[in-house]
């Protein structure tokens, strides 16, 4: 029961959705149609678990003072501040949602990202050594294409735009495309065992 | 502590600080370098240019705050193209539901520019979760995965939508995009339903998708700031990228030369260090 | 094909609209226009060849028609303007207009009819006469039950399919199947054993994907080990997930993996939980508590966005040791410069076959390897074809229509 | 220079500046800004699954319009919820299973024709010794064969195949180099986007 339903389900969700795509037909259209509706719903459902999961993590820190549960208290207020703000007034345009989005939630993103470049620029001081052959090769086309990407490359060296444009043109191509290969056979493989129930991880470990 | 030493340990502050400068001040005193239009930006907006007005062009803004800086221009200036050719627009936004306010905030402001009507020039169908389902579901009807738009008006009320089904009745799609979202678009709306796919990403993912160019599974291709700038300059309306290129152009060089001198420390150590160990 | 119908209407458009235009301008410079226009009183002549049937391919309800341009489009006096596509459900009754296209264009798809009903259709020309061409039909439309346009991937999926499962059954029936080392995982133990000593704990991200990504099992497949070693060693492990589903699944594999190191008192569940499901949040949240926790060993396994650099550097910055692995290519980079291992793509899959050795992940490395090599010989014949002028046919053996 | 009289504007200012402070190092106002944003995040994610599946994919087509299929994947989504209660966990699996399979099914042919054929088909192309693009196309062969042995795991990289497989990482690694300078590109335009919210729309000084 616990076991064998999953792999029916998967076995025959997984063989008819493999068997649809070769099939023009209207009926197997609205198998196809019908299908991508429930993943819609399922996904939806599991919403709240990882909410209730966020919600327990933090109350469990509130309720036995641990450190930091201050902290715990501004979490706790921004997910109930937004998500009853959100369901009483919907989201459109200019109700309270979306302000809380643009001035709140928008710029803390937003800024966590640009990190990166400061982030980028003591990793490449740092870490970016021409310890070996392959290293050199990295740092080189790097150089070669930070430089060769902006307008102030072709006034120092007028050909580093081609170079740099032929890098990401063949080696880079190149290399995408073999990586992309394997990791697509590695999918299909995987999405095969997962169908034929020789993949089970994800029912958590069960042999 | 020797000079090699020290060519190594700059703190790491220091850097920070040298980076912040290379970016403030270029904006404060721009130089305004010009920009060259490359061959992927070319492609796309003569596309779009080559279109008819009253024909639909179907632009998914899947990008959210996170990677606006980058994104929101080239969406504003595609959408600016449309615009002021009379093209229509669908606009959906599938990356992550963060992305609703960024699309909302770009499609208002281009479409008040030129006095764009929700409905009649523009539809906003808004977020659903699940892309790969949503897209698919939208080759067979708009209808399918959008019943309403963002707003809640009924798809069958929007005036602009009358007599357009899927995928076979726009022209083109462009998704700008700061995630792994254009394999599914290529994959499903291209792949499935044969419309032409063009994008717009952030520079990193660029050389991600160079080989869809080659294959021709790409009609262009924009490449972060740099390829909204270029945008930019072929729709005539330089704008917030254009200013940005001064700052990415000294905060690159600053970078490099971080590297060049992390490695010269590195060198000069090594060479000093094999010395005294003879 | 697409963008060929595309193009071929832009074309439409311009052999449309620069005889109409010159026409226009004429006319506005009076007498002679009117003397100009007044030879003009032929209609177009007629579309010929007309063909009706139903579309090939589809879901049904739908029937294409195809014609030969009108000697005038484009050619002879070039009037014609478009094309209109009349329908009628007997060859004698009324026709009705269905649809129109462009000059230069010569096919249309009419997608409002019912299927197994008789059709007739008729296509005229027109520039501000008609002319009509003749009735073809009766034609019906029906669905099909099979694409012949995606032959060519169902023959690869039949064959991949036959080598993943010949490979898996015969590693099952305990064929012994070589792995070369992978850089990296046998550092694993090391790590783990690293951060016992210090005391501190080991972070495991399982990346920012969904349960369905190959990333995130090759990942959990990863975690079940580490999470034995940790068990073990008695040290300490911090799962903070992005994914609602991850996160149960993950916590079964460590529960599980405490077990089986039969220890199952040390789990704690709490250790394993939701952090946010947007991304910088998430960032932020890990990045706080590899300040906070003072993590010994990082594994960064799984898909990964832009926030892989955040986590890697300041992973980096705090000094723990770092081993990651992903199939994002755009992400390796940052990894391969912060990390103290990377595992690319592909080998990243594998890994997780190295370090468990369970015959269904080395068979289905196995049946990838052959894949590459069937892949490899492939692209050696399409290039060699491609090069031959009159055999370069070979390439288009592999389009995929829709 | 106009400072902002608007409150939004200063407070999305404020949590920007917090969010840097993290350049020098931990602190409160940090921490701040981290665990509200995760909380925001959270009921924006709640509220969006409410307003975009649930509410118009679900509850209105199955409640109002009787659409009683969709009581299935109802049922599904509730078995996700099923993990709340240990003893019943297991039931969440039907659910999970049928993501997967269907997802799997969906997959298979999708990433064999878009990831798989069309790659190799693009790499088909025409060699010839006369033309620039006659050898860049031999380098594109050449560049992908020799990256995809460098993912043979089923022999060791020892003679023909450890040259290929060596090649192969050259390959890649200029590949990575070049995604790592357009990489930069990106971070910096991130921070010059916040530098410009900060100094135009907060303080005024551009325009």
């Amino acid at each position: 029961m616990r076991r064998q339903i999953p792999l029916a389900i998967t076995l025959v969700g997984g063989v008819v959705m493999i068997i649809q795509y070769f099939i023009p037909h209207q009926i197997s259209q609205e198998i196809y149609r019908g299908s991508l509706d429930w993943l819609m719903i399922i996904a939806g459902f599991t919403m709240v678990l990882g909410i209730g999961s966020l919600v327990i993590h933090h109350t469990d820190k509130l309720k036995h003072h641990r450190e930091g549960w201050g902290y715990s208290l501004v979490t706790l207020a921004g997910l109930a501040v937004m998500s009853i703000v959100g369901l009483i007034w919907g989201m459109a345009g200019d109700k309270p949602f979306m302000q809380i989005f643009i001035y709140a939630q928008n710029p803390i993103q937003a800024t966590m990202f640009s990190l990166l470049a400061f982030f980028i620029a003591s990793a490449a001081y740092r870490a970016f050594r021409a310890r070996s052959f392959v290293a050199t090769l990295l740092l080189l086309s790097a150089i070669i294409v930070m430089i060769g990407r902006v307008p102030i490359g072709a006034k120092i060296w007028s050909p580093i735009r081609l170079v740099s444009d032929w890098l990401l043109d063949y080696p880079n191509m190149v290399a995408k495309r073999a990586i992309g290969l394997g990791v697509g056979l590695g999918m299909i493989s995987t999405a095969l065992k997962i169908i034929l129930g020789i993949e089970r991880s994800y029912l958590g470990g069960v042999k | 502590m020797s000079i090699y030493e020290k060519m190594m340990s700059i703190d790491r502050r220091v850097l920070f600080v040298l980076i912040a400068l290379s970016v403030v001040i270029p904006l404060l005193k721009p130089l305004l370098l010009p920009v060259n239009v490359t061959k992927e930006v070319k492609h796309l907006y003569e596309f779009v240019d080559k279109l008819k007005p009253g024909d639909v062009v179907l632009l998914s803004l899947d990008y959210d705050p996170s990677t606006m800086a980058e994104c929101q221009p080239m969406a504003i200036s595609i959408l600016r193209q449309c615009f002021s050719k009379g093209i229509k627009v669908i606009v959906t936004s599938l990356a992550r539901p963060e992305g609703l306010g960024t699309a909302e905030m770009a499609l208002t402001q281009a479409a008040q520019e030129y006095h764009k009507k929700n409905g009649n020039d523009y539809v906003f169908l808004g977020y659903k979760p699940n892309a790969a389902a949503v897209i698919l579901a939208m080759g067979e009807n708009f209808r399918l995965a959008f019943p309403n738009d963002y707003y809640g008006t009924s798809i069958e009320d929007i005036p602009m939508m009358k007599g357009i089904k899927n995928y076979r009745d726009i022209k083109i799609l462009v998704t700008i995009s700061g995630s792994g979202i254009i394999d599914t678009w290529v994959i499903y709306a291209g792949g499935r339903y044969g419309v032409p796919v063009g994008a717009g990403v952030t520079a990193v993912m660029a050389t991600d998708y160079y080989k869809y160019l080659q294959s021709g599974q790409l009609v262009g291709l924009l490449g972060g700031l740099k390829g909204a700038a270029e945008y930019e300059k072929l729709i005539k309306h330089p704008d917030m990228a254009t200013k940005g290129m001064d700052g990415q152009n000294m905060a690159h060089l600053l970078i490099v030369f971080f590297i060049i001198i992390g490695n010269i420390g590195y060198f000069l150590g090594k060479r000093a260090k094999g010395i005294k160990g003879r | 094909m697409r963008t060929k119908i595309a193009e071929r209407r832009v074309e439409g458009v311009n052999r449309g609209i620069i005889p109409l235009v010159a026409f226009l301008f004429l006319l506005a410079i009076g007498g002679r226009a009117g003397a100009q226009s007044s030879t003009d009183t032929l209609p177009p002549s007629p579309p010929s060849e007309v063909t009706a049937f139903d579309t090939h391919n589809d879901a049904g309800k739908n029937i294409t028609i195809n014609w030969k341009l009108s000697a005038d489009d484009g050619t002879g006096r070039n009037t014609v303007k478009g094309y209109d596509i009349l329908r009628s459900e007997s060859r004698s009754g009324e026709f009705e207009m269905v649809g129109s296209v462009v000059a230069g264009i010569s096919t249309f798809q009419d997608d409002k009819v019912e299927n197994h009903r008789n059709y007739f259709y008729k296509v005229r020309a027109k520039d501000h006469r008609f002319s009509e061409s003749g009735i073809v039909g009766p034609v019906q439309a029906s669905g099909q039950w099979y694409n012949t346009n995606r032959t060519v991937v169902l023959i690869f999926v039949v064959i991949f399919t036959a080598l993943v499962i010949y490979f898996v059954s015969s590693a099952k029936k305990g064929k012994k199947l070589y792995i070369r080392p992978i850089p990296g995982m046998d550092a694993v133990d090391e790590a783990v054993g690293r951060a016992t000593e210090m005391g501190r704990p080991i972070l495991y991200i399982l990346g920012l994907s969904t349960i369905s990504d190959v990333a995130t099992l090759a990942s959990l497949t990863i975690l079940g080990r580490v999470a034995k070693k940790v068990a073990e060693f008695q040290s300490k492990l911090l799962v903070p997930c992005y994914d609602p589903i991850v996160m149960t699944v993950a916590q079964e594999v460590v529960k599980n993996a405490y077990l089986d190191a039969g220890r199952p008192d040390s789990y704690d569940e709490s250790n394993i939980w939701f952090l946010s499901q947007s991304q910088f949040a998430y960032a932020a949240g890990v990045n706080g508590i590899m300040l906070r926790e003072r993590t010994a060993t990082n594994f960064y396994l799984g898909m990964f966005y832009a926030e892989s650099l955040i986590l890697a550097e300041t992973g980096n910055i705090a000094g723990s040791i770092q081993i990651a692995g992903t199939d994002a290519v755009v992400q390796l980079p940052f990894f391969i410069t912060s990390c103290d291992y990377t595992l690319i793509g592909e080998e990243f899959y594998a890994a997780s076959a190295y370090l468990s050795r369970e015959p269904k992940l080395l068979g289905s490395i196995k049946a990838q390897d052959w894949g590459k090599m069937g892949l490899i010989a492939l692209i050696v014949l399409g290039g060699f074809f491609a090069s031959i002028h009159h055999l370069s046919g070979f390439v288009n053996l592999f389009t995929v229509g829709h | 220079m106009h400072v902002s009289s608007s409150i939004g504007v200063w407070i999305a200012a404020f949590l920007t500046l917090f969010v840097y402070s993290f350049l020098y190092k931990d602190n409160p106002f940090y921490k701040f800004a981290e665990h509200l944003v995760i909380g925001l995040a959270g009921g924006y994610y709640i509220v969006t699954v409410w307003f975009q599946i649930l509410k118009p994919k679900l509850i209105s087509p199955l409640f109002q319009q009787g659409n009683l299929t969709l009581i299935f994947p109802l049922i599904l989504g509730l078995f996700m919820w099923a993990r709340f209660i240990p003893q019943y966990s297991w039931i969440s699996r039907w659910a999970i299973a049928f993501t997967l399979g269907v997802g799997s099914g969906i997959s298979i042919p999708s990433v064999m024709q878009a990831l798989i054929i069309r790659q190799i088909q693009a790499t088909m192309l025409p060699v010839n010794f006369h033309s620039y693009i006659g050898w860049m196309n031999l380098l594109i062969i050449v560049g992908v064969l020799t990256s995809l042995i460098y993912f043979f795991f089923s022999a060791e990289h020892k003679g023909i195949l450890g040259l290929s497989a060596k090649i192969g990482i050259w390959f890649i690694m200029i590949g990575f180099g070049a995604t790592f300078g357009y990489t930069v590109m990106s971070r910096v335009s991130l921070l010059i986007g916040r530098v410009q919210f900060l100094m135009t729309d907060w303080l005024g000084v551009l325009h």
